[in-house]
């Protein structure tokens, strides 16, 4: 259940490909992958948005990411899961974050997988602030999850 | 002053901008909990409702009693994954 | 939306990628995305599986394919969803099927790509037959989905 | 024999191998609804319940109504996707 911080901008679909043949020695080990990724858009909250700064807590990041891998592998029957976030300066197109999942079958490896979204979503210590073409704005809250949030701007 | 009787302080994002630090030395003066921290160090007499803390990168309550050596921090609401939900 | 059947292996992540990649123009387009892909395992109902070959209707397997994809497209916000599903005679470790949605925000990339799995495996006319040590048996229901089923193997 | 009132029928997976072939034409003989080729074709009185029909590739019930130039399918039950769930 490897997790990594990345200060560089990383292909999501070559981590989860390189990762999984080093890691499934005999094909067939596993039924079921499924995999999120979580881009960074060049819109939110009706502005356009030219960048990002992703802040992170070196050490406390890394520790909870590896407990939130724990949590969902007591959960569901998971084979394994992966967990990559990007921190430092961001431009739109990058990508954000990769969950992937591998179990034996369909119903864990989606149920896990979005779990741990979320679940990273509410206690991993980053922070994100946007670039616009006016200033810069803190992103409150994360929106469209479980249950919708609300972002509260703060231009400045 | 003992060397060991000494606590870090960390402020990140929006936090650590509004106050203009990032990291921190401090010496303890007898029993201190983390809020008695954030009101010394940042002269407000309470922790907002939205500033969450941590003793040693684990979450914790601002009445817990800080010792030497301990890493305390000070945050906003966390927002990593993907951008907007 | 595009759908394919395809009667040789194919490597899930790269099809991903590339569809991506000529299909949004500016980066920064998707702040979403989920994959599944379901592989053959080597391993099923406890016995050893050596092989599997996969029939379809064509023409009609195509058309549900594409009718799958326009009900997930009704139902949640997508920008775009892809399905590739293997036929013919595969081998354990190789890709059955991709499926992959992009959307602005994260819930509905997870519930469409649940959903259109669910409704593939329920509506699209794929038939499985194992090779097992002694002998070949038909695959007769899906099972671990939303509901649990039950397979009747009729080893002959 | 009028060429145009005429069925294709195609069996598919584990029903094309029990009853030994996968595509027929068949000419219509007054009105025919999809029961009755299954009973004419397999001999079987009745559609077993886990058996599946379509009429020119969507599903429909068995006493659905044939036309000349249809394109009939009888399948067992689907299983698409990936391996085993």
């Amino acid at each position: 259940m490897p997790v990594s911080v990345r200060d560089v901008a990383f292909e999501p679909y070559s981590e989860v490909v390189a990762y999984q043949q080093q890691r499934f020695a005999s094909a067939g080990a596993f039924g079921a992958s499924a995999v999120f990724v979580g881009t960074m858009r060049d819109f939110n909250e009706g502005d356009a948005v030219r960048g990002m700064t992703l802040e992170h807590y070196p050490g406390m990041t890394e520790r909870h990411l590896e407990a939130i891998c724990q949590d969902a592998a007591a959960r569901w029957p998971l084979l394994d899961s992966l967990i990559v976030h990007r921190v430092g300066e961001v431009e739109p197109g990058d990508a954000i974050v990769l969950v992937a999942v591998w179990s034996a079958h369909r119903a864990e490896a989606f149920e896990a997988c979005r779990h741990l979204m979320e679940d990273l979503k509410s206690r991993a210590p980053f922070w994100k602030k946007e670039r616009l073409v006016d200033g810069t704005r803190w992103v409150a809250r994360n929106t469209a999850g479980y249950t919708a949030g609300q972002s509260e701007p703060t231009k400045g | 002053m003992n060397t060991t009787a000494v606590v870090t302080i960390k402020l990140f994002a929006s936090l650590a901008e509004s106050c203009g630090w990032r990291e921190r030395q401090r010496a303890l003066a007898g029993e201190t909990c983390i809020l008695d921290l954030w009101r010394t160090e940042t002269g407000q007499p309470e922790l907002p409702p939205r500033v969450l803390c941590a003793r040693n990168m684990a979450y914790c309550d601002a009445r817990t009693v800080v010792a030497p050596g301990d890493e305390i921090a000070f945050f906003p609401p966390v927002t990593g994954g993907s951008h907007a939900g």
